[in-house]
């Protein structure tokens, strides 16, 4: 193994790259000066994320510890966008809240580095690697939820996740250990090769499970999601949502797919089981909800229910549309987040009352929220209908058509609450309606980049077929 | 490899730990009592590790490195926790986990 | 461009162009220019339809297929029988119809107009398209924009009307995309890719099981949309609050993709289906023919009484479809255009009058017929079309139904085949009971006597829906003529079960 | 021989129709009179020349009279399915104009009833508001009723039934500012419609066992034997087609004014009187009678005449009701009407006692004949109350009274009509109403009797009409009566020498049952036969006792009336609210289907259905409402869920599954 072969790593290289040049200049600018780190920091990461679209080669490091496959290198820089349109989202934010405390580069390094977390633990090829992602992902997030740190509800937030993450990583080592113990190892080939159907072994499947269910936020281990999402501040919420959940349900996959195959009927239960009590949950949450955080929260939590129809499907095509609807799911999702924040940053509202009549005072803005919306609950000809579409048929694919009825009752439910912001938006009149406001060019970049992926992902098919031919490699 | 103690007692013996653990995170009222239980359950791990790696696969050593960076990163979690926890102390001079319910339904 | 895709590329166009427009004045020029290209590319496709059929035999013609998503060999498949084109044609003049009927709409014109043309793009899809995913997506496009249609412009209870209205019309689309899934997976006869075209699933024979499984899922799926009892709740909501151009496409060509889904997708590719299940749709069938017709009867709000007219016009066109026979089948698919016309325009002179009256309780007003005597006059002709007068469309189509219903010599469809025919009676107590209190006695309210009749563009969009209705009633023949050679390919599967 | 110029029969009023409908309000009332005028002269014309071509200037086949159809075009074609001996063929439905003796009779009866009404109504409706749109309907109802007479097929015959039942909606609403007319016209549409209910549901069954809707092919005797092989079908012991015949004559008597389909008529009267005299007298009350006329084989060769059993007694029945309530109303135009429906009632027992060939098929030609002369003296008659009525502004005998030395015409000419309805010997009535008696008495007695005694009614009540209007007290009239104009007038008079003349025609030669020239009894100038005095006698005796009756009780005004109607007592009243029969209808559709029914189903939709879909939508969100407690912002809660799930998730794999 040469040096060149370290070039597997670019993401994870870059992104170290940048942590420590955030770091260099947090050292070097004047308090007055750091500002100007915001368009640095960002500009930096969009090169980041240019080069990632630069073919890769797939290989494996550190003896396998470390592997990359297309499916891997394709999914990390849908990452890389979310981020991307995350940070663009929330530089008002940081420029017009965060500078006075001068905490300006401290987000972008723990930003990064909890990306960075997320990249080791989609390409860990071994159970080590995987913990070590899933912390270095898990911890700099707390500090981001604690970020404003003067606020009761940050703290409280950030309190509940580091403890109940705690919790979790516990449970799902003990897990691993008992993976570890009837495996025989702790690389996931070795163990896949070697891992019989025992009832030890299911045990640590179902605590390795719940261990990742939690970051995934599936019922009953998402009880977190929406105190925290409601707590964190607007950008680290929508990341939470958006980019460790992907992250998470990526690797969960994999990891059932490639490492379980031994336990695949016992975990296609447990899969079940959760995902239709997680729809439910989710909606049936989500239909009271007031704070549009804590709304998106609950939705966020029924989506990744639909998720995992995907994974029952247990192949190629599960894959290709698991990872095609995260896909999507990104870009509607920080449509949505978007919204709220250019709206709370400008205002400070977050209720969904305080959107009454918005559509006559900011069109744009309520038809961009319209638009996730819909995608979300599935709408065509939106992305998200050819997401949730492509699920529907992997789980019917395998005669699922209870979970696929039940799937689509929920989808019947969830349109409910998601009409309900656009009725206040655009059916209802207000006098103290949210008054016109232009919101500032990196928000509606952001915004922009959103909505195209919105209009354009899912009619555009060379695309999913792209997600195809990726995931025919990875199983 | 401890004389006389077979694998069974071991594992029993963290398993109660990991139960105890898990009790005392129910139950405490005190954040820090709490992140002692949270210590208490990685432990768990930790020992499991190092006793499956010795009693069942003693040739590679992957249990022990593991229960390295699981102690490793426990320590940085909990020093995480304590600083919010300080904070929390900071806006509420408490430490108790009745503060955090503010958050609900 | 091939001369169906451009049905769907035109309205979007069109929506396209409305964003760029200013005011009233603009919107409303900019709508009727693309409704009346889509107008008369529909005429124009009537004629192109009879010369294509001349040379070409095929089920469908003027086919276009373009593979979509290869993996699950999606298609974007679109082609056209003599019924589509009528459907086609019916919707092309009840929109620009509805164009004229809210030509003076004061509350955010453009965002109506778009609204109204995205959900016209939605209709036309579904009536070109033979790949059940592009159906399903374009009826999904339909279905949306009545929540903004109705839910902005609307009237009354508008909010709760609009989400009671679209919530049914999804879940019943989640029935029906269970229902296609379905028969997506068992679309081929080992070996074979699966395919979601229509053409082709209806060669191979699905197994009974399955049949049996997934025909009420698609049939419900559909028949909601066509008002069946007892799913037909959201109707006279949904039209009571919606305004008048939204009622006239909803009810005039909304409600038709429920008999058209039903007779293309559930009946074509579920025969067996069909027939293990029809004796328990008819019986619900009947009942709304009946039910809707009774409860009718009792309504004072015009709108509620169109509404519950269409549901038993509407039960009709199902109950034809059920008789599983060519000569009701005809009766269907005309009973749907008919309905189509006369209903859109039932509503856009209810709209008329409650512009004027500003009510629409009809124990409110009287004798219409002396100071608006034009509107007054085509509402009777309406109503005279509704409760199936020779020489309207309604006669013929119902008639057709009836004989068609007639060549069934059991005793269980002799009953049920009587029950409708006598619903003729009571839809003629509803209709002449709104016109004797409404158009004819006294004048009721003094400030009645300064209303202004019909303005010029609404008296454009009442005769484009009233020649259709005269015409159809007068001269049937070549119509059904068509609509019977569109129909022998569908029939067989059928009979070949009979 | 070629009648293609028949097509303008119908053509000429639909576009009479169209021009004024759609002009109504620019052309000059005046001018759309003389339109109407014009263009009902030129269909009378047509039609009689049309009849003395048919009758005249065409050679007999085998003593037959044979049939033309002047014009035929494929309308629409049904399916019907292939049977085990038979293939998939059509079931055509053709527009057409069929000519054959009755078609014809019909054709010159209502051009010149319908040339009549208008020429009338230009003076009787002159400065109405509406005058114009009153010529279109007439068109309209012109149109629709010559469209029905000529009918080739059954299914055209519905077409325009159902158009003349429009026809008379608009035209008995035409003054819709009145509520009573309104109520009138629904009524009347709505229990036609009822009938035509059963009419339709016999042409459906028809045109699937029959295998056509064509006359020429369903009455051909031939085919009888093949039908009854496709309707093998007994329902309660008769067979399908005659179920088939008699829902048809349902139609039939809803649209004939029969007991018990015979309420609106009365009410009927709430139009103005041109109409009545046109439609609700003269031409579309016969259309029943026509009808079975018209499908007469069938009704005599099935089930051995079983259908025209019925006929026949409905219509004696009927005749005989009319009569009894005739007698006691003092609304001259429901006097009339009612005594329509009495005369109607005896065109169909003639027709239900007729048989089929020769001289046995005397009730046939009977009932055709009385149909037009009864068309002539009835229209004349209610065109006379109409000028009756524009004299005095009422309708009542009360407010009448001496009028004769106002009206003189209208006196000679009531007078001429009441004679031939009462069968005043050489009167058209006595004629055509002997050859009915003879009819009966040859085929069935009791219902003779009833004929006969409905005579005499007849006789008696419309000479109390003629004495309580003409005669009587001396009323004083606010402002004098005068005579109507001549418009009004010249029709008067031509009706009264028609309502004698018509009782000349060789009837018996021309409309046959088997179109064979019969021996009639009356027909005096006809070579065949002579008058049979002892059937004659009878009738003339009845007749002459009725009238004499009248002249005793009415001529002065004298209290007789009252005491005959104090010792009747109950019977006068039962008889004076026509038997109580509008009430029993009113109880069913109010009480039953309204209350009982309608409103049920309503609340049924609103509470029941309605409700369940909502149920659905609040229950989910009560049930989040419920749960919402799960989420209680405690960690430690949700910790354990946390473990609780887990530890679950373990028991259901393990375990469960």
């Amino acid at each position: 193994m040469n040096i060149t072969s370290f070039l597997l790593m670019r993401h994870e290289i870059i992104l170290l790259v940048l942590i420590l040049a955030m770091l260099v200049l947090e050292v070097a600018t004047k308090p007055s000066q750091k500002k100007r780190l915001i368009n640095i920091a960002i500009g930096l990461f969009l090169i980041h994320t240019i080069i990632g679209f630069f073919p890769a080669e797939t290989g494996e490091l550190f003896g396998g510890s470390f592997r990359t496959t297309g499916l891997i290198h394709f999914f990390k820089n849908v990452l890389n966008i979310g981020v991307l349109i995350i940070l663009l989202q929330s530089a008002d934010w940081l420029r017009d809240k965060v500078a006075e405390y001068n905490k300006i580069p401290e987000f972008f390094i723990l930003l990064f580095s909890s990306l960075l977390g997320m990249n080791y633990m989609i390409s860990s090829g071994d159970f080590l690697m995987f913990y070590i992602g899933l912390e270095l992902s898990t911890l700099p997030l707390v500090a981001l939820v604690a970020y404003n740190s003067f606020s009761e509800k940050s703290t409280e937030a950030a309190i509940k996740l580091i403890l109940s993450a705690a919790l979790a990583s516990a449970v799902s080592l003990f897990g691993i250990s008992m993976l570890y113990a009837t495996g025989g190892s702790i690389f996931f080939e070795e163990i896949a090769a070697n891992l019989q159907t025992s009832n030890l072994a299911i045990l640590g499947m179902v605590f390795f499970f719940s261990g990742v269910a939690f970051k995934i936020s599936l019922a009953p281990f998402h009880f977190w999601t929406a105190d925290v999402y409601e707590g964190a501040p607007i950008g680290i919420t929508s990341y939470l949502s958006v980019i460790s959940k992907g992250a998470a349900v990526f690797v969960l996959m994999s990891i059932l797919f490639t490492v379980l195959p031994a336990l695949t009927d016992v975990w296609k239960n447990v899969v079940y089981i959760v995902a239709i009590l997680t729809m439910f949950v989710g909606n049936l949450f989500a239909l009271r909800q007031q704070n549009m955080k804590r709304f998106l929260a609950y939705s966020s939590i029924a989506q990744a229910g639909f998720m995992l129809m995907g994974i029952i499907h247990g192949g190629n095509l599960g894959v290709a549309t698991v990872v095609f609807f995260l896909l999507v799911y990104v870009f509607s999702n920080l449509g949505a987040f978007g919204v709220v924040q250019a709206i709370s940053s400008e205002t400070g509202k977050e209720n969904m009352d305080d959107y009454t009549g918005l559509y006559r005072t900011n069109p744009k803005l309520a038809l961009a929220l319209l638009l996730a919306l819909f995608s979300l609950a599935g709408i065509p000809p939106l992305a998200g209908f050819f997401g949730k579409f492509f699920l529907y048929m992997a789980a019917a694919s395998v005669k699922e058509y209870l979970l696929v009825f039940l799937a689509v009752v929920n989808v019947t439910i969830s349109l409910y609450y998601y009409l309900l912001p656009v009725r206040n938006m655009f059916l209802r009149k207000s006098d103290d309606a949210i008054p016109y406001f232009k919101s500032k060019s990196m928000m509606r970049t952001g915004l922009v980049l959103a909505v195209l992926g919105i209009l354009v992902l899912g009619l555009y098919s060379p695309l999913y077929n792209y997600i195809v031919e990726l995931s025919a490699s990875v199983l | 490899m401890i004389e006389n103690v077979s694998i069974y007692e071991l594992l029993t013996l963290t398993t109660l730990l990991f139960f105890i653990g898990l009790y005392g995170f129910l139950t405490r009222k005190n954040l820090i009592t709490m992140l002692m239980a949270i210590e208490l359950l990685l432990n768990t791990s930790v020992i499991n590790f190092v006793v499956i790696n010795k009693y069942l696969y003693p040739d590679v050593l992957q249990g022990v490195y593991f229960s390295i960076f699981i102690i490793a990163v426990a320590a940085a979690e909990t020093a995480l926790a304590i600083s919010i926890i300080i904070n929390l102390y900071r806006l509420k001079t408490s430490v108790d986990i009745s503060e955090t319910e503010t958050m609900k339904y | 461009m091939d001369i169906l895709t451009l049905f769907v590329v035109v309205p979007v166009l069109t929506a396209i162009a409305l964003m760029f427009t200013k005011d009233l004045k603009q919107a409303r020029m900019t709508t009727m220019i693309g409704m009346l290209i889509e107008f008369g590319m529909a005429i124009n496709l009537i004629f192109a339809y009879f010369r294509e059929r001349a040379v070409n035999t095929d089920i469908m013609v003027f086919k276009q297929d373009m593979m979509w998503f290869e993996s699950f060999n999606i298609h974007y498949a679109i082609g056209v029988d003599g019924i589509s084109v009528l459907m086609i044609i019916l919707t092309a003049t009840v929109v620009l119809a509805g164009v004229f009927i809210s030509w003076m709409i004061d509350d955010m014109p453009k965002e109506f107009f778009i609204t109204l043309v995205i959900l016209a793009t939605g209709v036309y899809g579904f009536f070109i398209s033979l790949d059940l995913f592009t159906m399903f997506v374009f009826y999904e496009i339909a279905v949306i924009p009545m929540y903004l249609l109705i839910g902005i412009w609307g009237s009354g209870p508008r909010e709760y009307a609009a989400m009671k209205l679209t919530l049914m019309l999804m879940g019943a689309s989640a029935l029906l995309l269970v229902g296609i899934l379905g028969i997506y997976y068992n679309s081929t006869a080992g070996g074979g890719d699966l395919t979601f075209n229509i053409l082709e699933i209806a060669q191979v024979n699905i197994p009974f099981a399955a049949q049996k499984l997934f025909f009420p899922l698609t049939f419900i799926g559909f028949a909601v949309i066509g008002a069946l009892f007892p799913f037909h709740t959201w109707s006279p909501d949904g039209h009571a609050s919606a305004p008048t151009a939204v009622s006239m496409l909803h009810a005039g060509v909304l409600m038709k993709l429920g008999g058209y889904g039903i007779f293309r997708v559930a009946m074509y590719l579920l025969p067996e289906g069909t027939n293990y299940w029809s004796t328990f749709f008819i019986v619900l069938s009947v009942i709304g023919v009946i039910y809707g017709a009774l409860a009718a009867i009792k309504q004072t709000d015009l709108k509620y009484i169109n509404a519950y007219s269409s549901v038993s016009h509407l039960g009709m066109v199902i109950f034809a479809l059920l008789m599983l026979n060519k000569t009701a089948w005809t009766g269907a698919i005309l009973q749907s255009l008919s309905h189509g016309f006369m209903t859109a325009l039932f509503f856009a002179l209810i709209g008329m009058i409650y512009g004027r009256t500003h009510t629409r309780d009809a124990t409110k007003m009287g004798g219409l017929l002396k100071v608006i005597p034009f509107i007054s006059m085509i509402y009777v002709v309406a109503g005279l079309a509704s409760l199936g007068l020779p020489g309207m469309s309604g006669f013929v189509a119902e008639m057709n139904i009836f004989a068609g219903a007639f060549q069934h010599t059991d005793t269980f469809h002799r009953v049920m085949s009587i029950l409708v025919v006598s619903s003729i009676v009571v839809t003629a107590v509803y209709i002449l009971r709104v016109v004797g209190m409404m158009l004819m006695g006294p004048v009721r309210n003094e400030e009645y006597h300064s209303l202004k009749d019909a303005t010029w563009f609404e008296r454009v969009g009442i005769y484009m829906l009233l020649i259709p209705v005269v015409g159809i009633g007068v001269a049937p023949l070549w119509l059904s003529n068509m609509i019977l050679d569109s129909i022998k390919p569908f029939i067989r599967g059928i009979e070949t079960l009979m | 021989m070629d009648f293609s110029y028949t097509i303008f029969i119908l053509i000429i009023p639909i576009a009479m129709f169209l021009l004024l409908g759609f002009f109504y309000n620019k052309i000059k009332p005046a001018v759309s009179g003389w339109i109407g005028v014009a263009g009902l002269t030129a269909v009378a014309g047509m039609s009689y020349y049309t009849a003395y071509q048919y009758f005249f200037n065409i050679p007999k086949v085998a003593g037959k009279f044979q049939t033309f159809f002047g014009f035929k075009m494929n309308w629409m074609n049904y399916i019907l399915p292939k049977t085990e001996d038979l293939p998939e063929r059509f079931l055509a439905i053709d527009m057409g104009i069929l000519l054959d003796p009755i078609s014809i009779m019909m054709m010159v009866v209502v051009s010149t009833i319908s040339l009549m009404v208008h020429i009338y109504s230009r003076g009787y409706m002159k400065g109405d508001r509406g005058y114009t749109k009153f010529f279109a309907f007439l068109s309209l109802f012109t149109f629709a009723m010559m469209g029905l007479v000529v009918a080739t097929n059954l299914f055209q015959i519905y077409v325009f039934w159902e158009l003349v039942g429009v026809s008379s909606f608009l035209l008995i609403g035409y003054y819709y500012e009145k509520p009573s007319a309104v109520a009138a016209a629904k009524k009347a549409f709505i229990v036609t419609r009822f009938a035509d209910l059963g009419f339709l549901i016999g042409i459906l069954l028809m045109g699937y066992y029959g295998g056509s809707y064509d006359f020429m092919e369903l009455n051909n005797p031939e085919g009888f034997n093949i039908i009854l092989e496709n309707a093998p079908q007994k329902f309660m012991g008769i067979s399908v087609i005659t179920t088939a015949l008699i829902l048809m004559f349902m139609g039939g008597a809803g649209k004939s004014a029969m007991f018990p389909l015979h309420i609106w008529l009365p009410d009927a009267m709430e139009g103005p009187t041109p109409v009545s005299a046109l439609i609700h007298a003269a031409t579309m009350v016969v259309a029943g009678v026509y009808l079975v006329a018209r499908m007469f084989p069938m009704f005599h060769f099935f089930d051995d005449g079983f259908a025209l059993h019925v006929v026949a007694w409905v219509g004696a029945i009927s005749s005989l009701i009319a009569a009894i309530i005739a007698l006691t109303q003092t609304d001259i135009k429901r006097v009339l009407a009612f005594s329509t429906m009495s005369q109607i009632g005896y065109m169909m027992l003639a027709l239900g006692v007729s048989e089929y060939d020769g001289h046995e098929g005397l009730g046939y030609m009977a009932s055709m004949w009385h149909l037009f002369s009864h068309a002539m003296f009835k229209a004349l008659l209610f065109l006379a109350a109409g000028s009756v009525i524009h004299a005095v502004h009422s309708n009542y005998l009360k407010d009448m009274g001496g009028l004769r030395k106002y009206l003189p015409i209208t006196n000679i000419t009531f007078l001429i009509a009441a004679l031939s309805i009462s069968g005043f010997p050489l009167t058209a009535g006595f004629f055509s109403k002997d050859e009915i008696l003879v009819a009966a008495f040859e085929h069935n007695k009791p219902i003779y009797f009833i004929t006969l005694f409905v005579a005499g009614l007849t006789a008696f009540y419309m000479f109390r009409l003629y004495f309580g209007i003409f005669w009587g007290k001396k009323t004083a009239y606010e402002h004098t009566p005068h005579e109507s104009p001549w418009s009004m007038t010249i029709p008067l008079m031509f009706l009264a020498f028609m309502s004698i003349a018509s009782g000349y025609l060789p009837f018996s030669e021309w409309v046959t049952a088997d179109r064979e020239a019969i021996h009639g009894h009356i027909g005096l100038f006809s070579n065949l036969g002579a008058i049979h005095w002892d059937m004659a006698a009878i009738a003339i005796a009845t007749g002459l006792l009725g009238i004499a009756i009248a002249w005793f009780f009415y001529k002065k005004p004298t209290d007789y009336p009252a005491k005959i109607s104090a010792a009747f007592g109950r019977f006068y009243k039962w008889t004076f609210n026509k038997f109580y029969i509008d009430e029993v209808y009113l109880f069913i559709t109010h009480k039953i289907i309204f209350k009982c029914i309608s409103t049920p189903f309503a609340w049924f939709d609103k509470k029941v259905v309605d409700a369940t879909m909502e149920g659905i939508g609040n229950k989910t969100v009560d049930v989040s409402k419920l749960i919402k407690g799960v989420q209680s912002g405690k960690i430690q809660d949700y910790a354990f869920a946390f473990a609780g799930g887990v530890f679950i998730l373990v028991l259901i794999v393990m375990y469960m599954l």
